[in-house]
């Protein structure tokens, strides 16, 4: 065989949608920019996971099994990705997600990375940032239950906001695909918070944000890294101004070379500007590349070995080094919805 | 609960309701006509509202334009869709029938999959209909106000067509036997691409409503209305015009006010409609409006 | 000796339209009895609610010391009242053999375990199923078309079919609703003959509906006739024939034949 | 030799055959094919218990997914150790005494029989109260209550979460064994007194009552004995995935199901199993048309939902031109196959 | 008026109609006896378009009708009363016959309610129920007006004494012969012999899908074979 066979598995249709097309575009300016490695031509597989946590087993199941791939890349969103890990794992395969960031994603596994950072940091990221710039006492807090990454995040939200002296005046539940959030933002309403956090996907929040903004709710709406996506703004129009949220990257922050030349060739083949899941759909690209090259095989094992040793990797969304756990340790942004773009505010190490 | 609070959630509920009975009534008068459960009703409100989104951004047309077009051309879809999935199967057993409904609902839901893709659109609010009003500390958005109404008119206009018309007298004639309605001289297949031209624009006035309380569009948009919608119509007794929108308002009503009242149980608020609905015909084993089955021996 | 079977002033009322008024009936074992009476009289109403179909607004029927009034139909059918119906229903996906099968099912003693794991009781009561459904066949000269679809069958056939179900449920009491309809006089005769030797055979009790008055006049030791569901008459074939009041409301002038 | 007797030889012979092919394909075939055969084992499971109902009894019955699910829980609850449960509940933790609960494979797969069998009991009343389509609806409307308690019952099922990571006992010869019992079974009962009885109803209620037929008894033991072998079959499911959620429970699935049965010839269970091998093996040929085409030259890439659109048109298709499914109401014997029809 | 020439109709492998040919003329009573299953309702069937032939030749004043749908075979001035009188069950009395003149004017159809009560009084006692609930009789006599409600010039009636009680039944033989006087044409196909005879102008035996005997009524009447086999004598 003189090509190298990957596998990536993200959501092209279904709730998540965007997130699985943008990160595809990423992964393919990033095999433009590095379509070789050991002397072979590299070949992504794609399996679309309908944004659901049974496909997604299914999907890696079928890259393992059938296509034989020696690294695998996804899914999107952390519900996915850790039905999918369990799987690759078995199989001693190593996979990367661009932008799982639950904790338990890659928790007691050996062969399961990420390119991004996890909740606990974006949470108490969150939750500083409201009590010092926004200068909130109390939150509500609206969770997705249906998305172990809304669950988990908005967790993590709360204990570091009480833990600043803040009060958590109400907490809501929703669920992906609902339509009505009349009755939970009623309850919101009456408990007057501050700020609203609400760690949710784009097409919930934007909905939501809709539906909130129509009640007379005016409070200023915090959410996590699921809020950058186009779609967001579309369907929520005005009453997502001035929406905060932590992120991934932007790329008025872009640093490194890489950085620069995939902006240049993203915007030329796309015609517009390059977003945050591009950038990490790239970055898990480039990782397991890189680790492939260093370990000089394609060795489930050796490749293992080689994505755990990373350190300081210049990637396209900022510098990274494999910490414990399959778990890179990277800077964040923070971001807000201004006239209907998404802003850079500031950046925070670790 | 104060007042306010009650009154707001009651007019969401009514608001609500009557969506779900707009799009019952459409799904009910198929059914009414031809016994089949027109599972791919729901997949002509996804197309409604995405010809809509698609008159009103791509050829700029205004609203009042761009919603007639769609609702027109969703109702000749819905002919297409009979002459293409149903009419071949009109002798065969009805299971057969429901399966293709079920392949067309796959069709329509994969095909826009495949044409426009899986990320959500917006779906254009035109000005008129974002008004939000107050009044007595309610918070009244006009949309709200403006759905019974539509419900109510399309309502009152189809029980004409079909109880006044002479059309409609032979569409309940098809209802029970085709074959003895071609023996009245009837021409079958034009009252059926009738009926289905009707249900379809009720659809599409349906989804258009829909997707402008709801403002995001995707392919699968349609399972879920279509879903209540079923609910509803069986709720007032399949078949009965009058009992779906009377199903429809009794769901949503219910639904928007057990949350209200019960915020805790807002998690089993999908399962809710289905207790309703279980409970009813455990007393009215045809719904509440439905004729009882006569089945002499 | 206790009652055999009697319906005491049976009322059916449909919403404001009473269709049958005080109906009694009472019944000795191995009687042949007639219900006539013009269309709409009520008289299947009668046998529907006699076998459960319909529960009376008021009134009892006794089956066998028993008051079976509010029974449901099936378990009016176990305790040995069997019926035909007036538009057949025959099991229309089924053989002839497997419609008569069906009816010799209530009887079944093995539980649904032993048949489906094929154990000796189920295999004996199986056997024995089968053959008697053919002896019931045989009866009723349908033996050669044992494994036709019912559906196949000839109009007559059907009708015959319909007889030899309602047999194999081993009724006591026989309701027969216009078995002849739809016959031609040849094919009335024979059933006739038929139904005589039923009779004595089974030793069964028979009551009839119908509306071939050469067939009911000759069958019949007593007939009762209906008009809007109230009896205007019982007697003997002779009687009903000279009554001036039966002969206005339903038998014509000149039809007495 | 009578035909009796070379009967059973000859099914005694398939079933060497069919157990001869397992194990060729355990030792030698690859994981991604021993994986289809998995699933359609348990398809054929599936379909030919839910023919029972539909196809035998006449009943438009919309809630296996209900006994699918309960099967399924119920035995993944039993299997998964404290320890995975404990790292699995996240929202709420499991309930005393599930949290303890701890029990073999072959335990937990029938007790997820049993468990789907104890609820097809108890929603039976209000269930076979209503006819017809409104039957359909009860019983869709049974189905997707179970999916939203799945949801909500954090406690007890995770909620939308699901369960992750069971460990993958489920194999050919489970997933098959189960099959064979299961057609054997039905089979028989089907051509049983009991069975006719069912097949009456079918045609005529009416008609069945006044042959002494209690049509509530004959429809609740169909629906008993499909919904044990529907919730053994969730158990197995549950263990090939090794990851379950209530999305997997949807009415999508029930539909599936009335897509095999429908097109194998509802009321055949050979046309049961054949809907369900075709099904399995037809939606795995299907995704080469999701995979990006490569023609030397250039790439087209994979279109996602163009799977979905190739095969609604093909159901459509085949439903259209073979109204009754391909074996209508007929079964495969062994005298068909040899020609001869004289009883 | 009507000529049916060498009709061949399957069911499936069944063959129903082995050449069967009729012959109907203008103001008569022809009527159409035999056995169970001889194709009798099939040959009704098949002159209204709901079967269609393999072969052969169905020519209603001088047009061909094969060709035609049954809706438009109808509007030619054709009525039938079908076989298992296939009354609409959830409609009122009154809209069935209304369906039966689908085509006609409102006065026109008021003119002709009148008479079909004038025939069937009970009809209009009942005029308010729904049909499914009226008695076996009275669903024939709907049946019997509906088809008689748009004027038709041929009427086609299968069995329409079946399981009418005996005053009913020479009340139904006086209407087909008030209406053939009327000036209607009448295709009746009978199980009571003796009575569609005694009515006919002219008559054929079905056997199996053939012809095997015909005449006018008279003669069939005392045709020997005709009183063995279908008078029972
Ligand atoms: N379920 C019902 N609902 C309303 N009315 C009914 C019902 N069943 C019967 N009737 C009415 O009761 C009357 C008696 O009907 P029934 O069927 O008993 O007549 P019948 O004597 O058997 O007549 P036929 O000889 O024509 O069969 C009829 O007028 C009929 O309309
Ligand atoms: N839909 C059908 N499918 C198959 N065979 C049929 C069908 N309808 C009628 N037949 C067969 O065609 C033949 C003629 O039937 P037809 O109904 O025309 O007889 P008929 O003379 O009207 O008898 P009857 O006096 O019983 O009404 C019979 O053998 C019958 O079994
Ligand atoms: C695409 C991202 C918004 C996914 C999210 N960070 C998650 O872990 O689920
Ligand atoms: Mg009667
Ligand atoms: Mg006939």
């Amino acid at each position: 065989e003189d090509v190298i066979k990957l596998g990536a598995y993200l959501p092209m249709t279904g709730s998540v949608a965007a997130y699985g097309d943008m990160e595809w575009s990423g992964i393919q300016i990033a095999k433009e920019m590095e379509p070789e490695v050991l002397g072979k031509k590299v070949e992504v597989m794609l399996v679309d996971t309908k944004s659901d946590k049974i496909e997604a087993a299914n999907a890696v199941t079928l890259l393992v099994e059938k296509e034989k791939v020696v690294g695998v890349l996804g899914e999107a969103i952390s519900g996915n990705t850790m039905a999918g890990n369990p799987i690759s794992e078995a199989a001693k395969i190593p996979s990367v997600s661009p932008t799982a960031t639950n904790p338990l994603v890659n928790q007691g596994k050996n062969y399961a990375f990420r390119a991004c950072f996890i909740d606990p940091f974006q949470g108490e990221v969150a939750a500083r940032f409201a009590r010092s710039e926004l200068k909130a006492q109390t939150a509500a807090v609206i969770i997705d239950i249906a998305q172990d990454y809304c669950v988990g995040l908005g967790n993590f939200f709360v204990k570091e906001f009480v833990k600043q002296g803040g009060k958590i005046v109400s907490t809501t539940y929703i669920q992906t695909g609902d339509q009505d959030f009349s009755a939970q933002l009623s309850a919101v309403q009456s408990t007057k918070p501050d700020i609203i956090y609400a760690p949710n996907y784009y097409t919930e929040d934007a909905l939501m944000a809709k539906q909130a903004r129509d009640l007379g709710i005016n409070q200023p709406i915090l959410t996590g890294d699921g809020a950058q996506a186009d779609a967001l703004i579309e369907i929520g129009g005005a009453s997502v101004e001035n929406m905060y949220f932590t992120a991934h990257f932007h790329k008025q922050a872009a640093s490194t070379d890489r950085a620069k030349e995939y902006i240049k060739r993203y915007e030329e083949k796309y015609k517009k500007d390059a977003d945050a899941f591009g950038a990490l759909g790239a970055d898990a690209y480039f990782l397991l590349v890189d680790a492939i090259k260093r370990a000089g095989s394609t060795d489930g094992t050796k490749v293992r070995d080689a994505l755990a040793a990373t350190k300081d990797f210049k990637g396209v969304s900022g510098t990274l080094t494999m910490g414990e756990n399959g778990n890179p340790i990277k800077s964040m942004v923070i971001n807000k919805v201004e006239n209907g773009k998404f802003v850079y505010v500031t950046t925070i190490n670790p | 609960m104060t007042s306010t609070i009650f009154l707001q959630q009651l007019i969401n509920g009514i608001s609500l309701g009557s969506l779900y009975g707009l799009v019952a009534v459409g799904y009910t008068m198929v059914y009414g006509i031809l016994r089949l459960i027109n599972f791919a009703h729901g997949d002509l409100l996804m197309f409604a509202a995405y010809v809509a989104i698609y008159a009103t951004t791509l050829s700029a047309l205004p609203w009042f334009l761009s919603f007639p077009l769609a609702i027109i051309v969703t109702g000749v879809l819905g002919i297409v869709l009979d002459r293409a999935a149903y009419k071949p199967l009109r002798n065969a057993p009805r299971i057969s029938l429901l399966i293709s409904a079920i392949g067309a609902s796959f069709l329509l839901e994969n095909l826009a999959l495949v044409f426009i893709g899986g990320v959500p659109r917006a779906f254009p609010r035109p000005e008129v209909f974002d008004k939000v009003i107050s009044l007595f500390g309610l918070r009244i958005q006009v949309l709200t106000l403006y759905t019974p109404i539509v419900t109510l008119v399309l309502l009152f206009g189809l029980l004409y067509i079909v109880f006044r018309t002479k059309v409609g007298k032979a569409m309940r004639a098809a209802s029970k036997d085709f074959e003895t309605t071609r023996l009245m001289g009837i021409n079958l297949d034009r009252i059926i691409s009738i009926t289905f031209l009707l249900g379809s624009m009720l659809a599409a006035a349906g989804g258009i409503m829909w997707a402008m309380k709801y403002p995001q569009v995707n392919p699968f948009m349609g399972v879920f209305p279509g879903l209540k919608a079923f609910i509803a119509a069986v709720l007032g007794g399949i078949g009965n015009i009058t009992g779906a929108v009377l199903g429809g308002f009794l769901l949503g009503l219910g639904e928007i006010l057990i949350v209200a009242f019960v915020p805790e149980l807002a998690q089993y608020r999908d399962a809710f409609a289905f207790v309703i609905l279980i409970l009813v015909l455990l007393f009215r084993p045809t719904g509440i409006m439905g004729e009882p089955i006569i089945d002499k021996s | 000796m206790g009652t055999f079977f009697q319906a005491d002033h049976l009322v059916m009322q449909f919403g404001g339209l009473t269709a049958v008024d005080n109906f009694s009936l009472t019944l000795q074992p191995g009687e042949l009895v007639g219900l006539i009476g013009p269309n709409g009289a009520g008289k299947t109403t009668v046998f529907n609610m006699i076998t459960g179909s319909y529960t009376p607004t008021s009134g009892e029927v006794i089956w066998q010391d028993e008051n079976v009034t509010r029974l449901s139909v099936h378990q009016i059918t176990a305790r040995g009242i069997a019926r035909t119906f007036q538009n057949i229903r025959l099991f229309n996906d089924l053989t002839v053999m497997e419609n008569v099968m069906v009816s010799m099912h209530h009887k079944l003693r093995s539980y649904f375990w032993e048949a489906m794991f094929g154990l000796p009781r189920y295999r004996h009561e199986s056997r024995r199923i089968r053959e008697e459904s053919i002896d019931y066949l045989q009866e009723m000269g349908l033996a050669h078309l044992a494994n036709e679809k019912a559906s196949t069958l000839a109009y007559g056939q059907q009708r015959r079919l319909e007889i030899a179900r309602a047999l194999a449920t081993r009724p006591r009491l026989l309701l027969l609703d216009e078995p002849a309809a739809g016959m031609n006089p040849l094919e009335t005769m024979e059933l006739a003959e038929m139904v005589r030797g039923l009779r004595k055979k089974y030793g069964l009790t028979i009551f009839l509906i119908e509306h071939d008055m050469k067939f009911v006049m000759g069958l019949c030791e007593r007939i009762k006739v209906l008009d809007y569901g109230i009896t205007i008459a019982e007697g003997t074939p002779g009687e009903i024939q000279k009554n001036p009041e039966v002969i206005k409301a339903y038998l014509g002038e000149e039809k007495n034949a | 030799m009578n035909r009796e007797k070379r009967n059973l030889l000859l099914n005694g012979i398939s079933l060497i055959l069919l157990f001869g092919i397992l194990y060729l394909f355990d030792q030698y075939g690859s994981d991604y094919h021993v994986r289809i055969l998995n699933n359609m084992a348990i398809f054929v499971t599936l379909a030919v218990s839910y023919n029972l109902i539909n196809g035998i009894c006449g009943i438009l019955h919309l809630g296996p997914n209900a006994f699918i699910a309960i099967g399924a829980y119920t035995a993944a609850l039993l299997t998964m150790s404290p320890l995975e449960k404990q790292m699995n509940y996240i929202i709420q933790p499991l309930i005393w005494p599930l949290n303890s609960l701890h029990a073999p494979f072959v335990i937990s797969v029938l007790a997820g029989g049993v468990m789907a069998t104890i609820f097809a009991f108890l929603i039976s009343f209000p269930v076979f109260r209503v006819r017809g389509d409104y039957l359909a609806i009860v019983t869709l409307g049974f189905g997707e209550v179970i999916r939203v308690l799945c949801n909500a019952l954090q406690g007890v099922t995770n909620g939308p979460l699901g369960l992750k990571g069971l460990s993958p006992f489920t194999n050919l010869w489970w997933s098959w064994g189960v099959a064979v019992v299961t057609i054997v079974l039905i089979t028989r009962l089907i051509n049983s007194s009991y069975g006719l009885a069912m097949k009456a109803i079918r045609d005529d209620e009416i008609a069945a009552r006044a042959m002494g037929i209690d049509p509530f008894r004959h429809l609740l033991l169909a629906f008993l004995v499909s919904a044990f072998f529907s919730g053994v079959s969730g158990g197995l499911l549950a263990h090939l995935i090794t990851t379950i959620s209530p999305t997997l429970f949807t009415f999508f699935l029930t539909f599936n199901l009335l897509i095999m049965i429908v097109v194998g010839g509802l009321g055949s269970t050979t046309g049961a199993i054949i809907g369900a091998m075709l099904f399995a093996w037809g939606g795995e040929a299907l995704r080469i048309v999701e995979a990006p085409m490569n023609f030397g030259f250039f790439t087209i890439p994979g279109i996602p939902g163009m799977r979905m659109v190739i095969f609604s048109l093909i159901l459509m298709v085949v439903i259209i031109f073979v109204r009754r499914g391909i074996m209508g109401r007929n079964e495969f014997n062994w005298d068909w196959f040899f020609g001869r029809h004289q009883k | 008026m009507l000529k049916v020439s060498d009709l061949h109709v399957y069911y499936g492998g069944i063959h129903a109609l082995k050449g069967v040919h009729l012959n109907v003329e203008q103001g008569q009573i022809v009527t159409l006896i035999g056995a169970n299953g001889a194709g009798k309702s099939t040959t009704l069937r098949t002159i209204v378009g709901l079967e269609k032939p393999r072969s052969g030749s169905i020519l209603f004043n001088n047009e061909e009708l094969i060709k035609l749908n049954t809706y438009q075979i109808i509007q030619r001035g054709i009525g039938i009363s079908p076989e298992g009188r296939k009354v609409f069950p959830n409609l009122t009395v009154i809209e069935n016959l209304e369906l039966g003149a689908y085509h006609q004017r409102p006065k026109e159809v008021a003119e002709q309610m009148e008479w079909v009560y004038s025939l069937f009084p009970r009809l209009q006692e009942r005029s308010k129920q729904l049909t499914g609930t009226l008695s076996g009789g009275e669903q024939q006599m709907v049946a019997l007006g509906r088809a008689l409600m748009s004027k038709p010039k041929l009427v086609l009636l299968d069995e329409p004494s079946l399981g009418l009680a005996p005053l009913v039944v020479e009340e139904v033989f006086r209407t087909v012969q008030t209406i053939n006087e009327q000036g209607a044409t009448i295709l009746l196909v009978e199980q009571n012999a003796m009575a569609a005879l005694k009515v006919a102008h002219y008559a054929y035996v079905l056997e199996t899908g053939r012809v095997i005997l015909e005449g006018t009524g008279k003669e069939l009447l005392q045709d020997e074979r005709v009183r063995k086999a279908y008078l029972g004598e």
